[in-house]
């Protein structure tokens, strides 16, 4: 049971990974906690969801669930964060917090409150080892995290736009001077977290194969709580807390009693925090660049 | 007045203690996520005293506030650590373990919820959040609120011009914790039932959009945000199913109409020319 | 009076829109039905329906509003047990009757008489015939149970009615010291059903509201638990049938929509084109319980109004609310959708109940079961 | 040079370090009573740091920091600053949304019991509204005194920061870079109320590039190079240091 | 080579800048110079494209648009602008980087880089330290040698000796001579005004928002107006210090 346990927690933490990475790609670098990205996983979901059931492949439902989710990102960065730009961070926190009240009623209206569920599961096989079952959904899951982390990894470290994006985060008329178109960069960086959401959101809801216009509640939460722990400044981080809060999390379940569960996740990612405040690759780097 | 409406002004009553909670800690310039775990706090503790030890109520309340603010203390130490997103990350963490703890608290109920509290009067409720609201008002004109605002703007500027950024942080969240408290003893004795579900993040982060729709430099800003949050919705209903849809966009036209909130020190001084001299 | 005008709370928006949605439709079509056959006593029938988010605040100010302001004559509604919780003594100091629909954690009512009342049983009542029939029909030695911990209804039953249930069956609870449970919202429940088969239960109880059980179920399919599961009244829906067909569900109900009856079957004929028409409903929804229950406590008010003598004029407010209640209580043979209901001295429905059994996508009675005391006549 | 009265600032042997750079090594200064003393050196010298190290902003990887011949080092910087030492910034850091006559408020030290200091300022400390209105009075900032501190121009917010420091009461002043950017006139009148500040018994410690204002102005010098003290004296000798002509002056003089 | 006619900038209800005209041409060095809140620093940022503006502003013939820093970088103008405008949070490395942002000749940018840095070679100490820690001179250093990475044809410097020591005063002044006789034109913004008008071909001189004086540098210098309100001997090297 230890490892049968052991790769749910993986495959749980691949999941927080994937929706952390969105967060942190507009958190890490334009320092905006985007709380519809919840929604945007929400909305992958159901754009997913209706190509699957419309019996077409798989990939195609991930680009649809990317495609929808990036567009409506778009907006949300046009009129969510750009007016907000110069204002403290909680205001556009909370502008993102409406657009993610307006998704969900948009799609309860559209969809219904109730769980939406696919019929057969797709990528139903399943491989046995031992006694440890893993499916081929879930491998996906996992291996598409681990992608999409190196990716993005090294997109944001290692490229000029990566750095571009940085630049204008912290200073966008110094960003402008140096010939960093910076609305259209900021827009792409909404756009691409939306498309990790988006494709967050069909794997994660193929995955489960049941979603409802909440579902990016709880999970967003715990995948802000992975970003944190991880450290906000470093993608990779997100590959080493998410798979680490979702040990955590199993393992209480396990062992500990499911009760204490959201006491202990919390407690951990506190305790983290804690001994390292800037999580547990963000090297204290750009945080504590302060100087007199 | 209908009891509809005095329904309502309770409610605004209490989110505007919530709100005032997050207010004095925002007012130090650390975003608090986690008031609901301490309006937990003060739900159950002044439930416990008033229906299992017999305590009235206001003493009850009183009890909760220092307990609750002295957890505030303990809880803004190691709070001191943090910055941002980080902070506002484990706060939020400090809410859900509190939540889960009063789950598992079968003494209290646990999940199933606390009744046996007795209901106290919209007057009562709103007697609280003036004194709170006037009292806060006040501390805003005296020396310890510049020290609050040099802080939020640059800590480290003000450690050197000579004030202690420290006690006053700490302080704040003490205080903060405390008048959520007062929130939640109030929230339990109108509704006369409580439940840990009652105390979770949500709750905090409307406390926190009461404070920034309203405007986060004043404490009656506090006040406009809750009656915002509380009224508005209600206003929507001839919208039906698109209420919450609407409610959402109304937010967001809110903040880029006045992303300073309702009200604001420009505002006041535009009212009140000679206000601080 | 020309008009008599009850009330309604229902979550219309929030995670239980739907059942909020489906319940406005009844309620109309009941209007629209009494209205177009002349009315009450010749008063046309007016039912203000008003949203409260599944927000428990909310609903408490919606019945102030619908008593204070509306001036209704009682109220259906609130929904959710945690709603009725803190509705129930606002309904008491208004001095107007509040009957829910769905409210079905145990002794909510009774702690709000004389004026709370629900159209449904209580859980403990309804496991009382539940557990008995699915233990003989699935040879059920031993149960795991998993519960939403976050729901408080879900709460009370997985963690003290149904653990009492089993031992007074004779059933073993494996995880009787180690309780499962996960919280409302939650997409991975990979962990405990691991457990469970770890545990490897003749059945399984899921004590969770549908929408939070499909998770149960469907990872239980994953993993290849596919044991029998029971519940509580939370579980009746069609959604949950679509989970995992394989998988037996059994849990009460005091309607489901291929219920045989006159009654019944002209409802469902009549609501579900109803339905069908609402944008946001799936294309192939049918009447819930809930409808119904919603449907009855709406009628019931209605009969009181015409049989209790209340005036429905605006002086004589007090004392009509108070006829219902008076007519509520004394309530018999009141003609249900699925058998006469009456209400006892808790306030709960004595009605008569179904067990139900979920396979192959429909639901199907097993047992009939009536919520009266013992050596009472009542359903 | 101090025999008859105690230094008032000292530093001993101070060393700091980041992270295997040397931005002060073993650096000894002293600034006497009513003193206007001069900091120089080239870019990166290590100026700057030496007021962080001062007033505690940064902890001294080694030495100490005497004040009155009572050691601050390493004591929390609001100690030292109640202690009587007050600096400027050289990115000027006034507090963003608060007027001019709200600076000079903030600065003062609280006398009296905790309680008092939640009352509204007029009944909490009347001394406070005494001692900003003398120092708005000072440096002759009276017509701004409603203006948000950040919304004036430059010279003037420079005023705002020294007026903040000095409504204090403080002992010994630091300034960092106090006239740069500024014009003549400005820096004029900036000389005149620093020379006006030592009639008053304060102690000045001075970081400037401009020479030909400190050059006027300071009693003392010190010069720094690569975080070495490699020359200290009164103007007219460190004008003709060589080393100082090599490391900070340049061919030009 | 950069003609500005009838500039117009405002502030909301200020009017900063009130119809001015501008000339350089190529190869030249051209002092702004004036007095605090003169307009100096709101004429650079329109000139660059960080501000909305009415008139007009053509450069190479070309007319600029208001507001399109990004597109004007790569047309060659770039501005080190007042108040360094370093990126704090990046590392010293990172920041020369987005100074190559816009180069796609990648082996002459990596020739210039490491030209630059030998030039200040405290940058290339300093390299991996995050720039907001470096001092005020360095951090200087840090805004002109970046805004050079990205070979412009016409170079802005608001106030570039902000925070310098004379000596690399000296060294900057001589620089933007050295980088003049390699082909860049050089619009200075100073308060040091007697330096400036050393090394400046023409200059203009400001007042609240126009300008109110203009021609070859060697005239101005000895300009009564010119001397008595800029010079005042303070901005002169340190042998003329009988100011007071
Ligand atoms: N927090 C820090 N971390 C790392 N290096 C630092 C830090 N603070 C300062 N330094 C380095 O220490 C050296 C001294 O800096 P300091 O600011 O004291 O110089 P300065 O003499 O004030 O120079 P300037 O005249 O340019 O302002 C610089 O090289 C700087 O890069
Ligand atoms: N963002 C702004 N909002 C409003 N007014 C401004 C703003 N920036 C500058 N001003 C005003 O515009 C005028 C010109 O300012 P500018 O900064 O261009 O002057 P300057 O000549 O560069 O001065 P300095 O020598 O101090 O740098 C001043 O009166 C200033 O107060
Ligand atoms: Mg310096
Ligand atoms: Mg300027």
């Amino acid at each position: 049971m230890l490892i049968q346990q052991l790769v749910n927690g993986l495959t749980l933490g691949a999941v927080y990974t994937l929706i952390a990475l969105s967060f942190s790609l507009v958190m890490g670098i334009l320092g905006v906690l985007n709380l519809a990205i919840a929604e945007l996983f929400m909305l992958g979901g159901y754009f997913g969801f209706a190509v699957v059931m419309a019996q077409l492949p798989l990939p195609l439902a991930l680009i649809a669930g990317m495609a929808g989710a990036a567009l409506v990102a778009a907006i949300v960065e046009r009129i969510g964060y750009q007016p907000f730009r110069t204002a403290s961070v909680v205001t556009p926190m909370l502008s993102t917090l409406g657009f993610s009240i307006i998704l969900q009623n948009v799609a309860t209206n559209v969809w219904g409150s109730d769980p939406l569920q696919l019929t057969d599961e797709v990528l139903s096989g399943r491989f046995n080892i031992g006694p440890v079952s893993v499916s081929a959904i879930q491998l996906t899951v996992l291996g598409v995290t681990v992608l999409l982390v190196a990716l993005l990894a090294f997109l944001v470290q290692r490229t000029s736009i990566g750095r571009a994006l940085r630049a204008v985060a912290e200073n966008r008329d110094v960003a402008r001077l140096l010939g960093v178109p910076a609305g259209r960069v900021t827009l792409i960086a909404f756009m691409l977290s939306g498309a990790l959401a988006g494709a967050a959101g069909v794997l994660i809801g193929v995955h489960y194969a049941a979603i409802t216009p909440y579902i990016g509640v709880e999970i967003g939460l715990k995948a802000i709580a992975v970003m944190v722990v991880g450290g906000t400044t470093r993608i990779w981080g997100a590959l080493i807390a998410g798979p680490l809060m979702g040990v955590v999390e199993v393992m209480t379940v396990a062992y500990g009693g499911s009760q204490i569960r959201d006491f202990v996740v919390y407690g951990f990612m506190i305790l983290i925090l804690l001994l390292r405040p800037q999580g547990l690759l963000g090297g204290g780097r750009s945080d504590q660049g302060q100087r007199v | 007045m209908s009891m509809y409406y005095a329904g309502l002004l309770s409610d605004i009553g209490i989110l505007l203690l919530g709100a005032l909670s997050v207010y004095i800690i925002l007012a130090t310039g650390q975003l608090s996520l986690g008031n609901a775990g301490f309006m937990g706090i003060g739900a159950y503790l002044t439930s416990w005293l008033t229906v299992e030890v017999g305590l009235p109520v206001t003493a009850a309340l009183i009890v909760a506030a220092l307990v609750s603010g002295l957890i505030g203390i303990a809880v803004g130490f190691p709070a001191l650590r943090l910055k941002g997103i980080y902070l506002a990350m484990a706060t939020l963490g400090f809410g859900e373990m509190v939540r889960s703890f009063f789950q598992n608290f079968t003494a209290m109920g646990g999940s199933g919820g606390f009744h046996g509290m007795h209901h106290v009067s919209t007057g009562y409720i709103w007697t609280w959040a003036l004194v709170i609201l006037a009292v806060i008002m006040l501390i805003e004109a005296s020396p310890i609120w510049l020290e609050i605002r040099a802080v939020r703007d640059d800590e480290t500027a003000a450690g050197l011009v000579g004030l202690n950024p420290t006690e006053i942080k700490v302080g704040a969240f003490g205080c903060g914790a405390a008048v959520a408290a007062i929130a939640g003893g109030l929230f339990a004795h109108h509704h006369v039932y409580i439940e840990p579900g009652n105390f979770s993040f949500e709750r905090s982060i409307d406390f926190v959009l009461a404070v920034i729709l309203g405007g986060s430099t004043v404490a009656p800003g506090a006040l406009a945000g809750a009656v915002m949050l509380v009224i508005l919705p209600e206003y929507l209903r001839f919208l039906a199913d698109w209420r919450f849809a609407a409610f959402g966009a109304l937010l967001i036209g809110m903040l880029l109409v006045r992303r300073q909130g309702l009200l604001d020190r420009a505002l006041f001084r535009l009212v009140l020319p000679r206000s601080q001299a | 009076a020309d008009e008599v005008v009850l009330g309604a709370i229902v979550p219309s928006s929030g995670p239980f829109a739907e059942w909020g949605r489906t319940n406005t439709a009844t309620l109309q079509m009941l209007e629209k039905q009494v209205n177009d056959a002349g009315g009450i006593n010749g008063a046309k029938l007016r039912i203000v329906i008003l949203d409260d988010a599944t927000k428990p605040a909310q609903a408490t100010n919606n019945l102030r509003k619908l008593a204070g302001d509306d001036h209704v004559l009682a109220v259906a509604g609130p929904l959710t047990s945690s709603a009725a919780e803190v509705t129930f003594p606002v309904a008491n100091e208004m001095k107007v009757v509040s009957t829910s629909q769905a409210s079905s954690k145990p002794g909510v009512a009774k702690l709000n008489r004389p004026w709370a009342f629900r159209n449904t049983i209580d859980e403990g009542v309804l496991g009382r015939t539940t557990v008995p029939y699915y233990k003989e029909a699935f040879s059920i030695k031993t149960v795991a149970i998993i519960f939403d911990a976050k729901d408080a209804t879900a709460a009370t039953v997985g963690s003290k009615i149904m653990p009492g249930l089993m031992k007074d069956n004779g059933i073993e609870v494996l995880n009787a010291n180690d309780p499962l449970s996960f919280n409302t919202g939650d997409l991975d429940v990979s962990a405990q059903v691991t457990k469970i088969k770890a545990l490897n239960p003749d059945g399984v109880v899921v004590s969770a509201d549908y929408s939070q059980a499909v998770t149960v179920i469907r990872e239980m399919k994953r993993q290849g638990v596919i044991k029998p599961v029971v519940g509580s009244t939370q579980l009746i829906s069609s959604a949950i049938l679509k989970a995992a067909p394989e998988i037996p569900i059994v849990a009460p109900a005091t309607f489901y929509a291929s219920m045989a009856g006159d009654k019944p079957e002209k409802f469902v004929k009549e609501l579900t084109p109803v339905l069908r028409k609402i944008s946001g409903l799936p294309a192939e929804i049918e009447p819930s319980m809930y409808d119904a229950n919603i449907y009855e406590i709406a009628s019931i008010y209605i009969e009181a109004v015409k049989k209790a003598g209340v005036t429905g004029k605006p002086d004589d407010l007090e004392a009509d609310r108070t006829r219902i209640r008076d007519y509520m209580a004394k309530l018999s043979g009141f003609a249900g959708l699925g058998g006469p209901i009456a209400f006892n001295e808790d306030g709960d429905a004595i009605k008569a109940f179904y067990i139900v059994q979920g396979q192959n996508g429909t639901w199907q009675s097993k047992v009939r079961g009536c919520s009266a005391p013992d050596g009472k006549q009542g359903c | 040079m101090t025999l008859i009265t105690p230094p008032r600032l000292k530093l001993d042997r101070v060393t700091k370090t980041f992270g295997g750079v040397y931005a002060l090594t073993e650096l000894s200064l002293e600034v006497a009573p009513r003193q206007i003393v001069g900091l120089i050196g080239p870019n990166g010298a290590g100026k700057t740091t030496t007021f962080n190290v001062i007033t505690g902003a940064y902890r001294a990887t080694s030495g100490t920091v005497l004040l009155d011949a009572h050691a601050v080092t390493s004591e929390p910087s609001h100690r030292i600053a109640r202690a009587g030492i007050m600096r400027t910034f050289q990115n000027i850091r006034l507090f963003s949304d608060m007027t001019v006559w709200e600076h000079l408020l903030v600065a003062q030290p609280h006398t009296g019991p905790f309680a008092r200091r939640l009352l509204p300022m007029r009944f909490s400390n009347p001394h406070v509204i005494e001692r900003a209105e003398e120092v708005l009075e000072f440096f002759g900032l009276g017509d701004v005194r409603n203006r948000l501190a950040r919304s004036l121009p430059y010279g003037l917010q420079r005023k705002v920061e020294m007026a903040r420091a000095v409504t204090a009461r403080p002992k010994l002043l630091l300034l960092d870079e106090p006239v740069a950017g500024m014009n003549h006139d400005e820096a004029e009148t900036i000389r005149t109320l620093m020379l006006r500040l030592r009639e008053e018994g304060l102690s000045i410690l001075l970081i400037e590039h401009d020479m030909a204002f400190v050059m006027n102005l300071c009693d003392q010098l010190y010069v720094l190079d690569f975080g070495v003290l490699i020359a200290q004296g009164r103007p007219d000798e460190i004008r003709t240091n060589p080393a100082v002509l090599d490391a900070y002056l340049g061919q030009a003089a | 080579m950069l003609r500005v006619s009838d500039l117009v900038v405002r502030y909301g209800a200020i009017q900063a800048v009130r119809g001015i005209a501008l000339d350089i041409a190529q190869g030249e060095i051209v002092a702004l110079i004036g007095a605090n809140g003169a307009g100096k620093t709101t004429v650079a940022r329109a000139i660059v494209g960080l501000l909305p503006y009415r008139g007009e502003v053509a450069f190479e013939g070309e007319v600029l648009k208001p507001n399109s820093a990004e597109r004007n970088l790569r047309r060659g103008v770039a501005l080190v602008p007042e108040g360094r405008g370093i990126l704090g949070t990046m590392t010293v490395q990172d920041n020369l980087l987005m100074g190559l942002y816009t180069r796609r000749d990648r082996a002459q940018a990596a020739k210039d880089l490491a030209a630059l840095l030998e030039r200040f070679s405290i940058l290339a100490e300093r390299r991996n330290l995050l720039a907001s820690l470096m001092s005020g001179g360095e951090q200087q250093m840090l805004a002109i040698a970046r805004a050079l990475l990205s070979k412009p044809k016409l170079l802005l410097l608001d106030e570039p000796s902000l925070g310098l020591a004379p000596k690399m005063t000296d060294a900057v002044f001589a620089m933007i001579q050295d980088l003049r006789r390699e082909g860049l034109t050089v619009l200075l913004v100073e308060q040091k005004a007697r330096q400036t008008l050393k090394i400046a071909d023409r200059a203009y001189l400001m007042e609240t928002g126009r300008v109110i004086t203009s021609g070859p540098a060697s005239e101005l210098i000895d300009d009564p107006v010119v001397s008595e309100t800029f010079l005042g001997g303070r901005a002169a090297p340190v042998t003329s210090t009988h100011a007071g």
